[in-house]
């Protein structure tokens, strides 16, 4: 189909289609959920459409055969989910969703620049072939720059490490469902991106796949550090959203060295992407069913709310012990999947002789966010359904269960991604995934988790100081190139300006009316030695009549005769 | 018709001026009557001549043995006295009103109608002395002209233009004398220095040539001799009109061709040191004279500069010494007379009807005096170049001509042109616009006494707004009749 | 020997009659005398030229028998012939001229006394022209100098006496030093004759003998008749007297008297040094540098001027440059363009004195620009005449000056060198000076009175117009002064043949 | 251009011929839909003004010349109608009559006089070193007369491209373009900067393209002299209008920086490059005129200027802001609508032509402009639709009907054009083609 100006094509193939599906089940969830929760929100007409534009955006991204379809539904996906950002315009939302667009169109612009170089360099944006048609261009630096830019507009949505500062912020002020979209879905758009690049354009590039490692193993310690850190219900979930990014960034990085040979690699990675959106979907839910009643997010003021709700604290349970990999659920399946993929390259890699301590610091850092993620995941279940709130009274409110905290509509949307995840973990009980070495994984993991929770428990912990964003970005960007830029430009356009005003004040300054010109004979008439020079002439005139003044110039002409006749 | 015709054409102005002091008139209108009927005489009789009489000479006088007054029609002459017939009696007719208010009205028409015949005696001279004559007699007869008014100013601008038209007089005269003594010819109809161009007087011919050039340059304002003209612009508005817009700054233009083709040849100038003084002098003024009318605001002294410049664009393409560089000069020649010329009558009608001489007086006046401010934009989108109007046709051709020259002084000349372009539509529009599109806060009410100048004023006007828009559109036939230059000029073609 | 040939000798002896006559006739016949004295000299002259003009050539005329050593001679040639008859012309239409004044300025009773001067100045003047022996030349000279004195000082008003003592002191310095030559002359050649003086020259020139003292000869010569002809240094007495002088002397000391002094040194220079040595003589760049300065400051000082009489006087400075600058140059067509200025200046600058006088009469005889304001409208005769007087001076063809400034321009350009270059500048800046104080003269005389300052002078030329008498014999003498100065314009090229044919039977 | 119609031979060489060819019909359709845009919206304005009855007078004069200049046939005829249409659309802006709109008038007057004036220069050039008066695609120049001259003719271009450059903003004579816009009424600044500056581009493209000839200028230092000059206006353009408060002069810097585009485009001289080139001067057009009437129209009903005054409008004039962020969006290059395409079709042409360094840094500056037009065109819908609850109610009315026609239509076109704008593109494929 030719829209736009080009032929647009779409594809249900492989991932695609998962995805796809992926996204219709969870904004059918978000949206039946939202009936409740929008119950007494303003705008709700607009909220309604921007979720349905988005939802079109993103099936588009998903669906698309050719990058050029992808980055046109990408662009449409950023802005119609900005709206959703800024929905309560609060201060905080529009502050937030100021720094969500800028990283959109920012991202958005880089990856354009990177789709120009890559028309340029192949000639084609098809997604099946790219893989042979990047193949000749194996390691030139045209195609890495081509790659880079598109995996900075791609990672920017994703929430990568440079380019994570707007999740943290967007997703509190967003309204719940929405953030629970955000997070879910959108993340994974950016992850499809990605996975694009490294899987089709760039596979098999040592470079490239160790790049991309060492972005996902930051982006996931650093992800687990903020949740852990975090004061507030949804920053937690949004910190720990990157985290999981993080994670499937890992396993992407090693489909890459793998050059997609890995088959535990890439499983692992769709399915953690499949768990995490499910995950993140009830989670976020739970959290919207208390934004919905307490209207207050901070984890001191909920604590100790569900202690008589029993089926919200199953939910979470489930949620909290997929995310953590406890065993026996579908997220021990998909983190053991990556973990094991990490160790048979070790292996392979041992077995060819290189270097492999940076692998094997990369699975230490992928136990310990194990651990971490455990850590705040728990945190958040104790706060919530098992310590009582400091006040008194508080707690008492939060006990006495006159009206029901939520319908059943809701109750029951919730339950569906539970019960998904449950039945996910059901279908890959077979064993193999049990045998000790896979199970060894997990639990050293677990046992970090609950370590650093005895430490932690019962403190509450300040928020970090430091904010990426607001030390490094806004100072850099608004404080400092802006303005040089803006004074570069001012220059230049002055330019013509002050070239035509500083001629005209000098070599062409007009004559005024009646403006004296300077004429050099009345200034000297106007001197003083003028009068002096008349008198002078009187007298040199009188004198010249007198006939001693004759004889005398006779006689100098006689002499001047004589000298010059004699002479010659 | 022989030549006894010639000396008719010019007689009938000068006799006939010569008796109007003298005769007394009973009402204006005797007056006007006669002045008109001479004028409108002789340039009939003219305009006849050039018609039927081209290529007779008549000998008028054996001076010495070698040197006698005659005068020719040649296609080279009859050029300038087509212009200047065409431009007097429109010149005449706006004097009457215009000198309806300033005394000495009888020398004034006098001396105004001489100078036609003295000018038609440069056109029609045979060779250089009869030039020089009449060359000589046009400063003594214009003297007057400008010291009309008796002020003070006036005297200081007569005096001024005596003492540059006789420095610049005696100076062609030696350098001609010098061509005549080391044997090249002074007649008119023999082209270039021959045999006598030998390699040791070549330097003597230099220096006569530059003699002559500066000369002449005098009353074709180059730019170091150029003083004069903006101080003659004192005068009454017919006089630096038709004389230091067309008559006198034209006739030493004219000299300056007469030098450059008939007297030396294209073969001796083409690529000489002289000729690249020449441009670079003609280039240095265009640029010198927009510049200073630019910065000028008094009305006619803006006018006077934009004289200067154009007339070094009719140097500048004669200097050019290629066929296409003479016919190009010598359309400028022509549409540079009737823009200007229009453009001063402007300036005459509204000294006259509101006595405002400075430039930035005239808000409004598109209101006030629509006919003349009409005229004045069509007159200076002329002289700016704007394509369907003439003057973009004469800076075309003399542009088309110095491109075919193609040497570095040419293109200088090509630049200097621009810049002219630019500040010629600088200090011309802007004047367009104050007048059409005065502020918002602007009462028209204390523009009420300013009338429309009556039909004596107007009706030149419009015939030359006229004749700028005809020429521009159908320059046909003019070309055709300038073109017949080419092989007088360049013998060899 | 046609009996032309001997005019003249008759035309010095019947000056020398009537100059006696004169004194003992009443006043009206002297006048008659001398007119009729002057008119047949002036025939007798044509006729010798027109003699020459058949083709006949120069011829010695012995006075009397006596042989060479004591003997006197003229020499006439077709030079000598035209220059006479000229001065005679322009002596008569002086006198003319300026009758007017002579009554009012000089007297009843001196009036003989003045007619006494006039013939005998024009005697001395034909004289020197003719004269073929140094010592008759020195007597002549003293005669000139004795009348033209005269001739000045018969004004009697005390600025003329101390002007015309003056103008006697520095012309005796002017006739001793040349004296003072002759003698060297005489004591190294022995002779006094001029062509065996130039023999003797010649021979000493080719031994080598004697070299200083003929250049101190020739110096003392040089400078002794340029002092006579006012060159500008020596010229700082020709201001007071030229001005001071009544009209019609005026014109005959500016036109007549500086060039017959002119025309001798030429003639000594050629006949007597000959032309050989003359060629290439040192003192010829001297009189050209003092030429040139010479037309500059009389032009530069005539500028100045408000009084009309004394810028005409600076004008002939000037004009006298010119002639200095024509011989200064060397060759034989700088000598022919002196010769042609020395006529066309005496037509012209005589005219013009004589039409300033009736300028003055117009304006009550005052001199001042202030009052002459306005006289040529008064005396249309006068004003015409200085209209052409100008015309000619400023160069314009068809006129006198135009032949002058063309054949000096022709001799300037032809010689090579610094000569040339400062020749035409001279020639320029001098024009323009001159174009500028006439024509502003002019401007003055034509002004038409409503622009006069004041309402006082009003009145005061109401009357003035009054007074203007109707004087036939002064229009007539302007006229044939215009129709003179005419023909000389339109003529021109017959006076430079004559001039150059005289020229050529000169040396 | 075949069978040109001669309406005025002058003389051998000069004669004003008029000839429809490809890229005439482009801007003649351009100008008169936007004409007739600008009337509608005009018809309402012209209450706001003082004088009216001159400014429809001129107004409808220079679409006479623009559309002349459009079907003009030889370099003669384009120069005249490019002067009459400086003469005529500068009454245009003077129109209020303050002191400042006058002073602004005469400095467009004189900007663009020394434009056309270098452009004259190479008139000359061309009328003796061309073989044909009219306009042949791929050049008119006579390789026998040019053999040794190659250096000079490259000046000249230079200079008179430079010169038609005044007209589209181009870099050194760009300054005309923010000081006439302010003060000129809104119709006639849509109209002065929407399709007058793409007269200016028109030149270019003849000159470009059917004066000299593309293969006479591409890979000389002329043509990258001109694109860094065209991106320094692209990146100067929208930098200084990131910075500016008052609305028309932020979206008259914009249009520098967007006519710059075109011009970008026009000097790579790549069929793909000239397209994108082409497109965006109807993009531009269509985006540039809405936004206009936009501006004009909060002018006109709340009279106010600044940006900053404008926060929560877009509450009260829910229609105009509707309009104004769909075709900011367009101007930004969001896919769905209309700029996104040209930006394409600039940058791969621009890559595909391979300049040493230009093919990349050009794309990237493009890019980088389109961000800042974001910076600057955004936050304006932002806070017109979400003032955020704490601002107090903004008071203000929508605009007549018949000035939101105009710009429903234009908004209507910018995403029509973007979705569907396969048949657009195919004709501007067909015409760039045509240019080489």
């Amino acid at each position: 189909m030719d829209l736009c100006g080009f032929t647009m094509s779409f594809t249900t193939a492989g991932i695609h289609g998962l995805y796809a599906v992926m996204a219709c089940f969870m904004w059918f969830v978000s949206l039946a959920f939202s009936l409740e929760y929008m119950h007494h929100y303003k705008h709700k007409a607009q909220y309604y459409a921007f979720m349905l534009a988005t939802f079109g955006a993103t099936a588009g991204v998903f669906l698309s055969a050719d990058l050029l379809t992808t980055f046109v539904f990408f662009e449409i996906m950023s802005f119609t989910s900005y709206v959703l950002v800024i929905h309560d315009e609060s201060k905080g939302a529009m502050r937030a969703g100021e720094t969500y667009l800028a990283v959109a169109v920012i991202g958005g612009m880089v990856m354009l620049m990177g789709l120009f170089l890559l028309y340029d360099l192949t000639g084609t944006l098809k997604i099946a072939e790219l893989a042979d048609a990047c193949a000749p261009y194996a390691g030139s630096g045209r195609l890495y720059a081509a790659a880079v830019c598109m995996l900075v507009g791609f990672g920017a949505k994703a929430g990568m490490f440079p380019l994570h500062i707007w999740l943290p912020k967007a997703h509190p002020v967003a309204p719940a469902p929405a953030s629970a979209l955000l997070s879910g879905i959108l993340t994974k758009a950016g992850i499809y991106g990605a996975l694009i690049i490294c899987c089709r354009m760039l596979a098999g590039d040592e470079h490239w796949a160790a790049a991309i490692l060492a972005i996902g193993a930051v982006t996931m310690f650093l992800g687990a550090f903020l949740a852990v850190f975090s004061s507030n219900l949804k920053k937690t979930l949004a910190c720990s959203s990157v985290s999981q990014i993080g994670f499937i960034t890992v396993g992407i990085g090693i489909a890459c060295l793998t050059n997609n040979l890995s088959e535990m690699a890439s499983k692992g990675t769709v399915l953690h992407m499949v768990n995490h959106s499910l995950i993140k979907l009830l989670l976020f839910s739970c959290a919207g069913v208390v934004y919905m009643n307490l209207h207050k997010l901070a984890l001191s003021d909920v604590r100790g709310w569900g202690r008589n709700k029993p089926l919200l604290g199953l939910y979470f349970a489930i949620g909290a012990l997929t995310i953590s990999g406890v065993p026996g659920t579908s997220g021990y399946i998909s983190k053991t999947l990556l973990h094991e993929s990490i160790v048979e390259v070790i292996e392979e890699m041992e077995h060819a002789g290189e270097a492999v301590w940076m692998l094997k610091g990369l699975e230490w850092i992928f136990l310990i966010s194990g651990g971490l993620t455990f850590a705040y995941m728990s945190r958040l279940f104790f706060c919530l359904f098992i310590r009582k709130n400091r006040a008194e009274e508080v707690q008492k409110g939060y006990n006495n269960k006159m009206h029901p905290y939520m319908n059943v509509l809701s109750a029951s949307v919730i339950a569906l991604p539970a019960a998904a995840m449950l039945c996910i973990g059901a279908v890959y009980w077979q064993h193999h995934y049990y045998t000790w070495t896979n199970l060894k994984g997990s639990l050293t993991s677990l046992a970090i988790g609950g370590l650093l929770c005895l430490l932690l428990k019962g403190k509450d912990l300040k928020e970090l100081k430091f904010d990426l964003e607001d030390q490094v970005y806004r100072p850099v960007l608004l404080k400092g190139l802006v303005p040089l830029l803006a004074g570069i430009a001012s220059i230049l356009t002055g330019l013509g300006d002050n070239f035509v005003r500083m001629l005209q004040g000098g070599l062409l300054r007009q004559i005024q009316p009646h403006e004296e010109r300077f004429s050099p004979m009345d200034w000297l008439r106007g001197r003083r030695f003028a009068q002096r020079w008349q008198e002078i002439r009187m007298d040199v005139l009188d004198s010249a009549n007198s006939l001693s003044f004759g004889l005398l110039m006779a006689v100098l002409g006689l002499c001047v005769f004589l000298i010059y006749l004699v002479r010659n | 018709m022989n030549g006894i015709g010639i000396l008719i054409a010019i007689a009938i102005p000068i006799l006939g001026g010569a008796f109007v002091p003298l005769l007394d008139f009973g009402s204006r209108r005797a007056r006007e009557s006669y002045v008109m009927a001479i004028v409108l005489a002789a340039s009939v009789y003219t305009l006849s001549l050039l018609a039927s009489g081209q290529g007779t000479s008549f000998v008028l006088y054996h001076l010495t043995s070698t040197i006698d007054i005659t005068f020719r029609i040649d296609r080279y002459g009859s050029i300038f006295a087509l212009l200047v017939s065409v431009l007097w009696p429109l010149a005449s007719l706006y004097a009457f009103e215009y000198m309806s208010h300033l005394h000495k009205k009888n020398r004034f028409f006098g001396f105004y109608t001489m100078c036609f015949g003295i000018t038609l005696g440069v056109a029609f001279a045979g060779n250089f002395i009869t030039m020089y004559l009449f060359y000589e007699l046009l400063t003594l007869v214009t003297v007057p002209l400008i010291t009309h008014e008796g002020t003070r100013e006036a005297k200081v601008a007569g005096v001024k233009y005596l003492v540059y038209s006789i420095a610049g007089a005696t100076a062609a005269f030696i350098g001609m004398i010098a061509v005549l003594s080391h044997g090249g010819s002074l007649e008119f109809d023999v082209i270039g220095l021959g045999s006598a161009a030998t390699p040791e007087n070549r330097r003597l011919f230099d220096l006569a040539f530059l003699f002559m050039f500066f000369g002449f340059g005098v009353k074709s304002a180059v730019w170091p001799l150029h003083g004069w003209l903006p101080t003659a612009g004192v005068a009454p508005t017919p006089v630096t009109a038709l004389l230091h817009a067309v008559a006198v700054v034209k006739s030493g233009v004219f000299a300056i061709g007469r030098v450059v083709y008939f007297t030396y040849d294209a073969g001796y100038l083409d690529g000489s040191f002289v000729q690249k003084v020449g441009l670079l002098f003609s280039a240095f003024t265009i640029i010198y004279g927009t510049v200073m009318a630019w910065k000028e605001m008094h009305f006619k002294k803006r006018l006077a500069y934009s004289t200067v410049s154009n007339l070094s664009y009719i140097v500048f393409a004669f200097l050019l010494v290629t066929p296409s560089g003479l016919e190009a000069g010598l359309l400028h020649m022509i549409f540079h007379g009737v823009m200007k010329i229009a453009l001063f009558f402007v300036a005459g009608a509204v000294m006259h009807q509101s006595g405002r001489i400075y430039v930035t007086e005239l808000r409004g006046f598109g209101k006030a005096m629509p006919v003349s401010i009409a005229v004045f934009t069509v007159a200076s989108l002329a002289l700016t170049g704007i394509p369907p109007l003439c003057g973009f046709l004469s800076k075309f051709a003399i542009a088309e001509a110095a491109v075919e020259e193609s040497t570095p002084f040419a293109y200088f000349g090509i630049a200097a042109l621009l810049i002219s372009a630019i500040f010629t539509a600088a200090y011309l529009l802007t004047i367009c616009i104050r007048a059409y599109f005065p502020p918002a806060d602007f009462e028209p009410w204390s523009l009420k006494s300013v009338k429309e100048a009556n039909w004596y004023m107007t009706l030149p006007l419009v015939l030359l707004a006229a004749a700028i828009i005809l020429l521009g559109c159908f320059p046909g036939p003019l070309m055709r009749f300038i073109g017949g230059v080419v092989p007088a000029a360049f013998p060899g073609l | 020997m046609s009996p032309v040939q001997n005019v003249p000798a008759f035309s010095i002896l019947i000056l020398m009659l009537c100059g006696i006559l004169c004194l003992v006739l009443p006043r009206t016949a002297s006048r008659r005398l001398a007119d009729c004295a002057i008119a047949l000299v002036a025939a007798g002259n044509i006729a010798l030229l027109l003699y020459f003009l058949r083709g006949a050539d120069a011829y010695i005329y012995s006075m009397g028998e006596i042989g060479a050593p004591f003997g006197n001679e003229l020499r006439a040639g077709m030079l000598e012939a035209a220059v006479a008859s000229l001065f005679s012309i322009i002596t008569l239409l002086s006198l003319m001229g300026g009758r007017a004044h002579l009554r009012s300025d000089i007297g009843r009773q001196k009036v003989n006394l003045y007619y006494i001067s006039t013939l005998f100045l024009l005697c001395s003047m034909l004289a020197l022209v003719y004269t073929n022996d140094l010592f008759t030349a020195y007597v002549f000279v003293e005669i000139n100098t004795i009348t033209a004195c005269g001739i000045v000082m018969s004004k009697e008003d005390g600025y003329t006496l101390a002007a015309s003592m003056r103008y006697f002191i520095m012309s005796l310095v002017g006739s001793g030093l040349f004296l003072i030559s002759i003698c060297i002359l005489y004591a190294v050649t022995g002779h006094l004759l001029m062509s065996n003086i130039q023999e003797g020259v010649a021979q000493l020139y080719a031994q080598g003998q004697y070299r200083a003292p003929l250049q101190v000869a020739i110096a003392l010569m040089g400078v002794g008749l340029s002092l006579k002809s006012a060159l500008w240094p020596f010229s700082s007495w020709l201001p007071d007297a030229h001005s001071s002088a009544s009209a019609s002397s005026s014109a005959m000391l500016s036109g007549l008297v500086l060039k017959s002094f002119i025309f001798l040194m030429v003639k000594i220079f050629y006949r007597v040094i000959g032309v050989g040595i003359m060629r290439s003589h040192a003192v010829l760049d001297l009189l050209l540098v003092f030429g040139i300065l010479g037309m500059v400051m009389g032009s530069v000082n005539a500028l100045f001027e408000r009084d009309i009489k004394r810028l005409l006087a600076y004008s002939s400075i000037g004009q006298i440059g010119y002639i200095f600058c024509g011989i200064g140059l060397g060759t034989s067509a700088g000598v022919a363009a002196a010769m042609v200025q020395v006529a066309v200046h005496a037509c012209t600058k005589a005219m013009l004195f004589c039409a300033a006088g009736g300028l003055m009469d117009a304006s009550g005889g005052s001199k001042k620009f202030r009052d002459i304001e306005g006289a040529g409208r008064r005396d249309p005769y006068a004003g015409v005449a200085f209209i052409v007087g100008t015309l000619s001076m400023v160069g314009i063809p068809f006129f006198g000056g135009f032949i002058t400034k063309l054949s000096l321009v022709q001799a300037a350009v032809t010689v090579g060198g610094w000569r040339n270059l400062l020749s035409i500048l001279a020639i320029i800046t001098s024009t323009i000076l001159t174009a500028i104080y006439y024509i502003n003269v002019l401007a003055i005389v034509f002004r038409a009175p409503e622009t006069a300052p004041t309402k006082a002078s009003e009145k005061l030329r109401e009357e003035w117009k009054k007074q203007v008498r109707l004087d036939t014999e002064y229009e007539f003498a302007i006229i044939l002064f215009i129709i003179l100065n005419l023909t000389i314009g339109l003529q021109s090229d017959r006076l430079m043949q004559i001039i150059t044919t005289g020229l050529s039977m000169f040396g | 251009m075949t069978n040109a119609v001669t309406l005025l031979t002058i003389s051998d060489g000069l004669s004003i011929q008029f000839a429809s060819d490809g890229l005439g019909r482009i801007f003649l359709c351009l100008d008169t839909v936007m004409w007739i845009l600008a009337a509608i919206y005009a018809s309402k304005y012209k209450e706001h003004m003082k004088k009216p009855k001159q400014f429809f007078v001129f107004f409808g004069l220079t679409y006479l010349m623009l559309a002349a200049l459009s079907m003009a046939a030889n370099y003669l005829t384009m120069y005249l109608c490019f002067e009459f249409m400086t003469l005529l659309s500068m009454p245009m802006v003077l129109n209020d009559g303050t002191m400042e709109s006058i002073a602004a008038a005469r400095k467009y007057l004189m900007y663009s006089i020394f434009g056309a004036t270098l452009g004259l220069l190479g008139f000359f050039f061309s009328a003796y070193y061309g073989t044909s008066a009219v306009f042949v695609s791929g050049g008119v120049l006579d390789a026998a007369k040019t053999a040794g001259k190659e250096g000079t003719l490259l000046v000249t271009a230079f200079i008179s491209i430079v010169g038609f450059g005044a007209k589209a903003g181009l870099f050194p004579l760009h300054a005309w373009l923010p000081t006439a816009h302010p003060v000129a009424p809104a119709p006639a600044s849509a109209v002065l900067s929407g399709v007058i500056t793409k007269a200016g581009v028109l030149c270019i493209l003849r000159i470009v393209y059917q004066v000299y000839g593309a293969a006479f200028l591409s890979g000389t230092w002329v043509q990258t002299a001109l694109i860094v000059l065209a991106l320094i206006t692209v990146f100067m353009g929208s930098m200084m209008a990131y910075g500016e408060d008052l609305l028309k002069k932020r979206l008259a810097y914009s249009t520098v920086s967007q006519v710059s585009y075109v011009l970008f485009g026009v000097f790579t001289m790549n069929p793909a490059a000239v397209l994108g080139a082409l497109l965006h001067v109807v993009y531009h057009s269509i985006i540039k005129d809405c936004l206009f009437f936009g501006a004009g129209a909060v002018i006109f009903t709340n009279h106010k200027e600044y940006v900053s005054q404008l926060r929560g409008m877009g509450k009260k004039m829910p229609v105009t802001y509707g309009c104004f962020t769909i075709c900011s969006l367009g101007l930004i290059g969001i896919p769905p609508f209309a700029g996104f395409l040209s930006k394409w079709y600039l940058a791969t042409g621009s890559l595909s032509e391979g300049l040493p360094v230009l093919s990349w840094l050009g794309p990237a500056v493009l890019l980088l402009s389109a961000l800042l037009t974001a910076g600057y065109l955004l936050p304006i819908s932002i806070q017109g639709f979400f003032p955020g609850e704490g601002e107090k109610e903004a008071e203000g009315k929508e605009a007549p009907g018949r000035m939101l026609f105009s710009m429903l239509v234009l908004a209507a076109a910018t995403v029509l054009l973007g979705i569907f704008a396969q048949p657009l593109s195919d004709v501007m494929q067909q015409i760039a083609g045509g240019l080489f």
